[in-house]
Parts: structure tokens; C-alpha cells; sequence
């Protein structure tokens, strides 16, 4: 099974790399650009082919490791194994 | 296995000769995996079958030399039993494709190359080349170069303590990126590249081998896979994290008495380092490639043998120390791997899937490598230009605002801000502090100083004058902070060597290194080639970096660039004779890069460097600076700034020319603070060692007096000392 | 004093760190591996040094912080044991929730290594009591990820509690209200990004990190903070 | 509108960062982690409603600065403003 964890920083905390691309799109003349935001994709291969097991897994991974609770919040998707 | 084509021998970069020869020594056509082999084997990069018989001239002998070219690194003795371990490589073309990647590996494999001898890495330098600052890709160049050094630096947890950054057009489609690092190692445990005792296992460590940069060549012959143009990155993806584990469990396995042999896989990865090995030692090696750690499946022999995955090392253990070792590499989660074994039969034989894919004869590899001494057009000598005060359209003030604004002079803060410099807690001397970064020796009084020196546009004017002068820099630079040169590592970065005009330059800006060399007993004990750095047949200038190495017995003497105080006298040591054809002055205020470049008179440069070394020994000079790029004024301003305090300069009276002697940049020459009451027993030694030496200026003040000018604030030239990298870089 | 200094994969200022304590405690400081699942029973203070743990991998700090020793260490705090976490060792100790907040990108992007100029802002701990009230001192620091930041009621108390120990006079990575260090709610636990131990010998261009380590040594004398 | 650019390492390319994440959370007890992945998502908000010229614009950010082509491939895709 393979799940997706996509985390992102929490609404509200300033992102300054997502703020350098926008200024950098800026001045390479897009002006378009009316806002540029961040995630982070981390697609783990599971042994489990049990959908809620593996759920169940990714869960405690983002609370235990992947996502820092104090800025990040997270995503979980389960894809077929691609 | 498919057919050799002429078209797949041109393909591996091998001539038809190269060919041929290939075929009398194997007494058969190679297959693929062992023309691959000789591919690489034979590569300008690892044979220097066109440096080779030039490289012969420079000295590389001296009492302290322990281990000169030739090894992984140069040694060289530092008392009290220890060793210091060095050596400069380049990374120029794949930091121009991919600089932050490109320049990180760099430093990866000049680190890999100094403790696969046994020594700690303390210091890394770095000598950059870029094109013109306006060039639309420089920037971008500049930042990924300057990120990737320090990112992977930094994360090893060894300081970049110095180096040099010039921008130049005709670096434009060609930069130069070149890292040298220095280890410290214990005299007795300094470890060799020598395959020995047959039966010994050989063994991998480090990280996986996956399909990275494989030799580009190869991209060309079709019958590897369909997909091949996904499958082979060409660009390598540095782990410094994995090179630091590497590091910690190297030198911990290098304290017990396991090992015979350890060689990092550089370029050519499995292959050259397994060759070199046993060309070393006289001995024959086997491997079996199903044994070797791969990150992606399906690999091909030719594909694992020729891989340049970053973070490896290969090793000769003694028989029955596998486990011991294995533990060691276990605790720091690394891979580990006994891959093959030492052999008497002269051959590297290799196994894969039951079968051997590759049998060639060692010695006779190595012996029949080509060597080529390719057709020399002797550079034309240049004639020196004269530049009359009369021609030049601004004040003494203007032109020093100007040039400590020029790119070539401007601060660097912006680079070395981005490099840690300090860790390991030895940095005595960092970037910006000194002519050369002083680097305590861990746990003792001593110190070594380091620098790296190539003045390009001397090398075009004139390539043999330009090696002397790279040279002799790198010596000066040293003494200036009161070291004793001990020795040079060099990276010889050119154009095409097959051109008759880029090979004359080579051979003599080499004759003008060994000169310099041979006169300052200053030897060179490592070094790298680069050639082919052009695009579009335009060369690069010629670049013979120098990388000097000096040793320090009393750390607590190692003398900076800034004054203490005010009220100090400054001495110039060294005459000058107003200088200005081929110097900095020339080319950016009057926009003119043309004429021979100052002579260096190595007899006066040593008599200046030890005079400058013995007074700094007797604690008698409180700053110190050599005069280079720019001359007498720019040298000033570099000290003022760099302490905060002003000065006045008084020009003497019938001086031939005003610009001449502030800018000029005759050689052998520097600049020592020293106190009033210090200064007459300074001159009056200076007097009976045959050297001149007179007051020129006093220390004081918030701004710079150029003889009977207006004041120039040591704000405004901050503002200007700064602003350069400041505009290039922020916007 | 008895002090120990962690090694995680990673580290490379741990012999920087415990150099640092040896010159100013006068005795040899233990080094631990982080894979020890025990202190040592009669420690008196644990520090983590600089570094980059894991490669900084996922976020800086965050795999060291789950390694089993600071477990431990976070016991050996919740007892009232000292620590200190500089620089990566911040970024662990947030990490690891022992401090409040994270540690960010800094504003620039850029890694930064240069001298800046700090107030001690309080003498209340066993880290600082040695500084005279309102010090100014400079010290270095040298990272990619320094950026302070904490919601807003997080950076009241801290305030409110004068736990800040150090603010910068000359911010250089954004952090928010210029915090460089930080105590945790015991005040036996100190997390700062400037380094220190790179300031306690004269040749090496300063000494206004030893305070601090006087400090400690002080309030180990003295019997607690 | 909104696009959304992933942009992950090509095949082959060492990530030295999933490595290690891999290991870790096995260290921490996840034994049935086969593999990780690490892509980067970029969310970017443009003035235009056209998805064609969106399209276009964002094609030619990536060339021009967010990924990085020899070690990077991305895929594009608008969304509705969230
Ligand atoms: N690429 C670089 N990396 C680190 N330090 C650098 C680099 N380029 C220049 N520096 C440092 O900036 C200072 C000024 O450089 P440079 O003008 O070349 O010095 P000098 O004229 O004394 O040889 C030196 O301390 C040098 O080590
Ligand atoms: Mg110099």
C-alpha cells in the first residue's frame, strides 16, 4: 500500500521561501503572482495492504516524526500502489 | 556481449591508436565492461597523459615532505609527530550545470581525498571563477556555487576558512570551481592507496552505488536500455551527512590496526580506485559485482563498475579483521561489504552473476597508459605598458573608491557568511582577518596558515611569469602572517590541450611554478589538472591555482590585517617601481587589460618573506599585508577597514608617478605595523638584511588620506568596499 | 561539575562544546552516544551541541529529538537536571517539546555565520547568573535555520516569565521579538542558536561565552538555580 | 486561479533526505516502511482566470526557476481558487 503525507506550515506562519519564490517569480516577471504557498509531499510504500491499518500507521508517523505540530499540519491520502 | 564499433571506441573518448593498443595488450578485442574500463582509465582526468611529461619539472622534494604526488594527497611534516595532509581539486564543469550539487560533490571528493590517508580534515578553501558579474547566468552560478560549498561544508562540520573569487567574461561559459582541503594526521598512522597481501579481503563501505554520472560517453551506445536517458543522472547528488558518518567511522576503524589499504572512489568510482590500488601495490584484485550495495535494481557490471556515487571508500583489511571492521561501520549505519580480494595474478578479474566480465592486466594498464607530449606554441613574451599620471581622467581618491569596489576587490562578506568557518573551534585567523587563514593544530601551540593564490589576468599576459607569480603569492601570503611556507598543491584549470597555443601556455606557466618553487623551497606535493575548460573554442584564461600550505610554531604570533590601535607607523617592505601595466588599475579604471605583468625576482621575494617572517616572530609587527591587487593604496584601505582605524599615507616627494605608487603592483612587497618605538630597530634590521624598507604612513582617525588629498571616511569606503556583492546579490 | 556533551550521527560541535566546558569547569566533561539509553546517574548538567544531526534532514533536530537518549534527557530535565541545547541542540530540545516554538528557515534563506551582538536578558538562571544585568555581549553564530517563532500567546509568556535569556541587538535571522535563547518553564533548560562555546578562548577571538559556563559552575556549587 | 506544481527528484537521483527519513522510522518502531518518496508541492495563485495562458505561465516558471532539470521533473495542474 502506498500513503501520501502532504505537510504544510500552519496557517498564519510566515513561510520565507515560499515568500523568496514569489518575490523571485516577481522579478523575473511574472506579475501575475498574486501568492505563493509551500507543502511537502512524502509518499510512503507500506507493507500492509489493509487500508485502515495503513492509515492508522501514517497517523502515528506524522505524530511521532513527520509533522511538527507546533507549525506543520498534515494530510493523509492512500493511493494504489502506483 | 554487443560488438566494439569504431564508433563506440570514439564514443569512450579513446582514439583508434588507443584502440589498438587496447587490443595487443589483451591479445583479443575488449568487451564493453573492460573498454569501458580503459575509457576511464585513460581519461585525461585520471591518466594526465597530456600534463604528464610537463608535470615531471616542478620540485617536489624536501626534508619535511613526507608523501608527494602521487598519493590521494600531499604530506608534509609539522612537528611533534604529526602530518599535514592536503591537496586542491576542481569541479568546475558540473558546478556549471548544476552548481549547488556540482560544487558540493566537489567538496565531498577533496575531503574523501585527504582522510583516506588517515587525517582529519581541519580546513577547506575555495578558488572561484566566474564570469562577468552582468552575464545573466552568473548570479545564479555564484549563489548555487557559494550555497553548495558552504551546505555541504558546513554539514561535515568542516570551517571553510579562505579562499579567492575573481569574475572575468572569459569565465562566462567556463567557471572554475576548485576546493582544497587540509587534514592533520598522526606521523606513524598516515594511511597509502597500496594493495597488499594476497587473500585480503577487499571491502566497500560508505553509501549505495546507484546509476550516478556515469560516464558520458557512454550516453551514445544505444544497446543499454531503452530509457536511458532517465535512468543515467549525470549529476551527482552529494550526502554530507553520509560523508560525515564516513569521516567519524573511517578514522575509528583507522585507530585499530585493520587496515592495509583505503583509496575514496573518485572519479571512475569502483573501477580507478580498485585499479589504482593494485597498480599501487603491484598485485592483482578480484571483485564480485553481485556483492557491491546498489541503491536501484537492475544494474549492469558496466554500470556498477563505472558509477561515480558520492561517499564511498575501498579497502584492503587484513584477513580476520572483517568483523571488527564491520562493526565499526555498523554503529555509524553505513553500508558494508567484502567485495573481492587481493590476488597475485597481476590481473583485475570481475565477477558478475557467476561470470567474469572483466580481465585486464594491471600493470600493463597502467604502464601502457598513453602519454602524449603534444605540439607547444611558445605564448608570446608581452611588453610592459607605461601609464603616464597624465593619462588618467580621475583623482588618486576616485580610481581607490573605484577599485575597492571592483568586483575583483570588493569584500567577500557576502560568501564567507555563508560558510562556518569557526567550527573545530581552531580557527585562530578566518576569512577576511588575514592574508592566509590560520588554522590551530588541535591540542597544540602550533598553527598552520593557508591560502590559495592564481592572478588570471598575469597568467594570460604572460602564463610563465603568471605560474612564478601564483606561486610566489601563495609563499607571500603565508609569511605575512608569520608562517614558514612548507608546500604547494596546485589545480592546473586550462583550455583544450590539444591546441598547440593552450599546451604552450600550460608548459609555461608549469616552468614558471618549478621556478618559483625550486627558488622559494617551496615543493609541490599534490595537485589536479584541469583541461578542456572551453566553449565554443574560446579558452579560459590560464588558471594555475596554488594552494600553500605554511606552518606556524608559535600560533599566538599569527598577525592579521588589522591595526590595534592608532598612532602605529606603517613600513613598506620591498621597492616599488610604479608597476601599472597589466594591473587592476589598469583594467578598471582605464579600462584596459593589456601589457606584461610585474616580474617577480624570487631571490627578493624570498629575502622579503624571511625578513617580514622574523620580525613578525619577534613580535614586533601588530598587523601585516601583502601588496597585490591594487597595490600600496588598495593594501591600506583593506587594513583600515579591516580594523576600523584610518590612516594618513604620505607620498614622497619625486615619486615618477602619483598612480604608479599608490597603484602599482610590483611584487615581493609588504605592509607591517608597527609601533614608534619598534620601528627604528625594524629598519635598522632591515637595513643590514639588504632589504628596503621605509615609513610610508601612520595609523589614526576615521578616514584614509592618500598624501595631500581630501580625506576618503572609512564609511564611504565601507559603502563601496560592500556595496558590490550587496547589489549583485540582493537586487 | 559533572557535565556530559551528546554525540548524535551528525554532530560536529560536540568537541567544541565539551572543550569549551573542560577549559572553564576544570575537569574532563563525559561524552555520550546518542544511542545510550541511559544517563549517567550523578549528572549535573547534559549538553547538546551544534551540529547537523540527521543531515537536518525532515526538519533540523526533529530525528535526533526522537533518538532514545533524549528521552532521557527530558527525564533527567523534568527532574530538575540542567541542559543545555546550542544551536542543533536548540532545535532538538523544540523538537523534542522541552522548549516551546521552532526553529525556522532564516529570513534570508541564507546560511549566516558571523559575530552578533546579544543582551543577556536576564541573570535569573543557572545559565546567565554569572552576567552582569544587561550584558552585552558578541558572540557567533552559524546556521541555516535560527528563525524563532511561537504563537503569540507563547511569546507572551515567555516574556511575561523572563524567559528569554538572550535577544539579539542585530537580528539576523528573523526571529521574532530578536529571540536568540530561550529557558524552559524550570529555568534549567537553555536553548540558544549563537554559539558560545566558540567564545571561551582569547585566540579565538573573545571570551564572552565563559560567563555562562560560570554560571553553571556556580549554580552546581551553590546547589541549584 | 490556482496551480498546484509537484515537482520530485527523476528516477535514479540519490535522496539522501528520503533515505534517512526511511531509516527513522524504522528506528521508531515502523517496521512495515518499504520506501519513502519526497516531492515538493508549490501552490501558486495567478491573476488570470485563463487555464490556458495559467497554464502557460506556470510551464514557464518551472523552466525558468522551480524546478531544477537536471535532477527535476514536475507536473502542473490547476485548480479551482480554494
Ligand atoms: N570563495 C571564498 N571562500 C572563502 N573565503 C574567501 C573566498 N573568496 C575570498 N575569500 C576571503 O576573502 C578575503 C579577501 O580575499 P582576497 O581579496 O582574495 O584576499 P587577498 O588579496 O588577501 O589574497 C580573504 O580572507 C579570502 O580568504
Ligand atoms: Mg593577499
Amino acid at each position: 500500500m502506498r500513503a501520501r503525507v502532504e505537510i504544510r506550515f500552519r496557517p498564519g506562519v510566515l513561510d520565507p521561501e515560499a515568500a523568496a519564490i514569489a518575490r523571485a517569480l516577481g522579478h523575473l516577471g511574472f506579475a501575475g503572482v498574486r501568492g505563493v504557498r509551500r507543502a511537502k509531499v512524502l509518499e510512503i510504500d507500506l507493507a500492509t495492504e489493509d487500508a485502515d491499518a495503513a492509515r492508522a500507521e501514517v497517523e502515528r508517523m506524522c505524530e511521532v516524526l513527520l509533522a511538527n505540530p507546533v507549525i506543520e499540519t498534515y494530510r493523509i491520502e492512500l493511493l494504489d500502489r502506483g | 556481449m554487443s560488438e566494439i564499433t569504431p564508433e563506440t571506441v570514439a564514443a569512450h573518448g579513446l582514439t583508434p591508436e588507443e584502440h589498438a593498443r587496447i587490443r595487443a595488450i589483451l591479445g583479443r578485442e575488449p568487451n564493453l565492461v573492460e573498454l569501458g574500463i580503459f575509457s576511464v582509465m585513460w581519461s585525461e582526468h585520471c591518466s594526465y597523459k597530456s600534463s604528464k611529461v610537463h608535470l615531471r619539472r616542478l620540485p617536489t622534494e624536501a626534508p619535511w615532505v613526507v608523501c608527494g604526488p602521487g598519493e590521494n594527497a600531499g604530506v608534509v611534516d609539522i612537528g611533534e609527530g604529526l602530518v599535514a595532509v592536503f591537496k586542491m581539486e576542481s569541479h568546475n564543469h558540473p558546478s556549471f550545470i548544476e552548481p549547488y550539487q556540482g560544487a558540493a560533490t566537489g567538496v565531498g571528493g577533496i575531503l574523501r581525498d585527504v582522510f583516506t590517508m588517515g587525517a582529519r580534515p581541519v580546513a577547506l578553501l575555495d578558488a572561484l571563477r566566474f564570469g562577468d558579474p552582468a552575464h545573466p547566468r552568473t548570479r545564479h552560478l555564484l549563489a548555487g556555487v557559494v550555497a553548495g560549498i558552504g551546505g555541504y561544508g558546513n554539514c561535515v562540520g568542516v570551517p571553510t576558512v579562505g579562499g579567492e573569487t575573481t569574475f572575468h567574461r572569459r569565465y562566462d561559459g567556463n567557471i572554475l570551481v576548485n576546493a582544497m582541503c587540509v587534514g592533520i594526521a598522526r606521523r606513524d598512522r598516515v594511511f597509502y592507496a597500496r594493495a597488499a597481501g594476497v587473500g585480503n579481503p577487499v571491502v566497500y563501505v560508505g553509501a549505495k552505488t546507484g546509476r550516478d554520472g556515469i560516464h558520458g560517453a557512454t550516453m551514445a551506445s544505444a544497446e543499454f536500455s531503452e530509457d536511458a536517458e532517465a535512468k543515467r543522472p549525470t549529476v551527482q547528488v552529494g550526502d554530507p551527512f553520509t560523508e560525515k558518518l564516513l569521516i567519524e567511522a573511517c578514522l575509528e576503524l583507522m585507530a585499530q590496526d585493520c587496515i592495509v589499504a583505503i583509496q575514496d572512489m573518485g572519479a571512475a568510482g569502483l573501477t580507478s580506485s580498485s585499479f589504482e590500488m593494485a597498480a599501487r601495490g603491484g598485485t592483482g584484485i578480484e571483485l564480485d559485482l553481485d556483492r557491491v550495495p546498489l541503491r536501484e535494481e537492475g544494474m549492469s557490471p558496466y554500470e556498477i563498475l563505472l558509477s561515480e556515487s558520492q561517499e564511498r571508500m575501498l579497502m584492503v583489511l587484513r584477513e580476520g579483521r572483517e568483523a571488527e571492521a564491520r562493526r565499526i561501520f555498523a554503529k555509524w549505519e553505513l553500508d558494508f561489504a567484502v567485495i573481492g580480494r587481493v590476488t597475485d595474478t597481476g590481473r583485475l578479474v570481475v565477477r558478475h552473476g557467476g561470470t567474469v566480465v572483466a580481465d585486464v592486466p594491471v600493470a600493463a594498464v597502467a604502464e601502457a597508459a598513453p602519454v602524449y607530449d603534444r605540439p607547444c606554441t611558445p605564448p608570446p613574451r608581452p611588453v610592459p605598458v607605461v601609464c603616464h599620471d597624465a593619462a588618467v581622467p580621475v583623482t588618486p581618491e576616485e580610481a581607490l573608491l573605484g577599485l575597492v569596489g571592483a568586483p575583483d576587490l570588493a569584500s567577500r562578506r557576502w560568501i564567507f557568511q555563508q560558510y562556518d568557518w569557526q567550527v573545530m573551534a581552531d580557527t585562530v585567523l578566518g576569512p577576511g582577518m588575514a592574508d592566509a587563514a590560520v588554522v590551530r593544530v588541535h591540542g597544540t601551540d602550533r598553527a598552520l596558515a593557508l591560502t590559495t593564490d592564481c592572478t588570471p589576468r598575469y597568467c594570460e599576459a604572460d602564463p610563465f611569469e603568471g605560474g612564478k607569480q601564483a606561486v610566489a603569492e601563495a609563499f607571500r601570503n603565508l609569511c605575512a602572517v608569520g608562517a614558514r611556507p612548507l608546500a604547494v598543491t596546485d589545480c592546473l584549470n586550462f583550455g583544450n590541450p590539444e591546441r598547440p597555443r593552450i599546451m604552450g601556455q600550460f608548459a609555461a606557466a608549469v616552468d614558471g611554478m618549478a621556478e618559483a618553487c625550486r627558488a622559494l623551497d617551496f615543493p609541490v606535493v599534490s595537485g589536479n589538472v584541469s583541461f578542456y575548460n572551453e566553449t565554443d573554442g574560446r579558452a579560459i584564461p590560464p588558471t594555475p591555482q596554488v594552494g600553500g600550505l605554511g606552518l606556524l610554531e608559535e600560533v599566538d604570533r599569527a598577525t592579521g590585517l588589522a591595526f590595534d590601535r592608532p598612532d602605529l607607523l606603517l613600513v613598506l617592505v620591498g621597492l616599488g617601481h610604479g608597476w601599472l601595466s597589466c594591473s587592476l588599475f589598469l583594467r578598471e579604471i582605464l579600462g584596459r587589460e593589456e601589457g606584461a605583468p610585474p616580474p617577480v625576482d624570487l631571490a627578493l621575494e624570498r629575502r622579503h618573506g624571511t625578513f617580514v617572517r622574523e620580525q613578525i616572530a619577534k613580535g614586533r609587527v601588530r598587523a601585516c599585508h601583502d601588496l597585490s591587487d591594487g597595490g600600496l593604496a588598495v593594501a591600506l584601505a583593506e587594513m583600515c577597514l579591516a580594523s576600523g582605524i584610518g590612516a594618513r599615507l604620505v607620498i614622497p616627494d619625486g615619486v615618477p608617478g602619483r598612480f604608479g605608487w599608490l597603484f602599482g603592483e610590483d611584487q615581493g612587497r609588504y605592509l607591517l605595523a608597527v609601533t614608534p618605538e619598534d620601528a627604528p630597530l625594524l629598519l635598522a634590521e632591515a637595513r643590514a638584511a639588504g632589504v628596503v624598507a621605509r615609513t610610508v604612513a601612520r595609523t589614526g582617525g576615521d578616514a584614509l588620506i592618500l598624501g595631500d588629498g581630501p580625506p576618503i571616511s572609512l564609511d564611504e569606503l565601507r559603502a563601496r568596499h560592500e556595496g558590490f556583492f550587496a547589489r549583485l546579490m540582493d537586487e | 561539575m559533572r557535565a556530559a556533551v551528546v554525540t548524535f550521527p551528525g554532530s560536529n560541535c560536540d568537541r567544541d562544546l565539551a572543550v569549551a566546558m573542560e577549559r572553564v569547569f576544570g575537569r574532563p566533561v563525559r561524552r555520550l552516544w546518542h544511542g545510550e539509553t541511559e544517563l549517567p546517574a550523578d549528572l549535573d548538567l547534559v549538553g547538546l551541541p551544534g551540529g547537523f544531526t540527521y543531515g537536518d534532514y525532515l526538519r533540523p533536530g526533529a530525528i535526533a529529538a526522537r533518538s532514545p537518549i533524549v528521552r532521557e534527557i527530558v527525564r533527567f530535565a523534568r527532574r530538575g537536571g540542567l541542559v543545555l541545547g546550542i544551536c542543533n541542540g536548540f532545535q532538538i530540545l523544540t523538537e523534542a517539546g522541552l522548549l516551546p516554538g521552532a526553529l525556522v528557515r532564516n529570513r534570508r534563506l541564507l546560511f549566516v555565520c558571523r559575530s552578533v551582538r546579544l543582551r543577556v536578558e536576564t541573570t535569573d538562571s543557572p545559565f546567565t547568573r554569572a552576567f552582569p544585568q544587561g550584558a552585552e555581549i558578541t558572540v557567533p553564530v552559524a546556521h541555516h535555520d535560527g528563525n524563532y517563532l511561537a504563537d503569540a500567546g507563547t511569546l507572551a509568556r515567555l516574556e511575561d516569565e523572563g524567559r528569554i535569556a538572550f535577544r539579539y541587538l542585530d537580528n539576523p535571522n528573523g526571529s521574532a521579538r530578536d529571540i536568540a535563547g530561550i529557558l524552559g518553564e524550570g529555568r534549567n533548560v537553555l536553548g540558544m542558536m549563537p554559539h558560545p562555546e566558540r567564545v571561551c578562548d582569547p585566540r579565538l577571538g573573545g571570551t564572552d561565552g565563559v560567563p555562562l559556563f560560570r554560571s553553571l559552575l556556580e549554580a552546581v556549587a551553590g546547589g541549584g538555580s
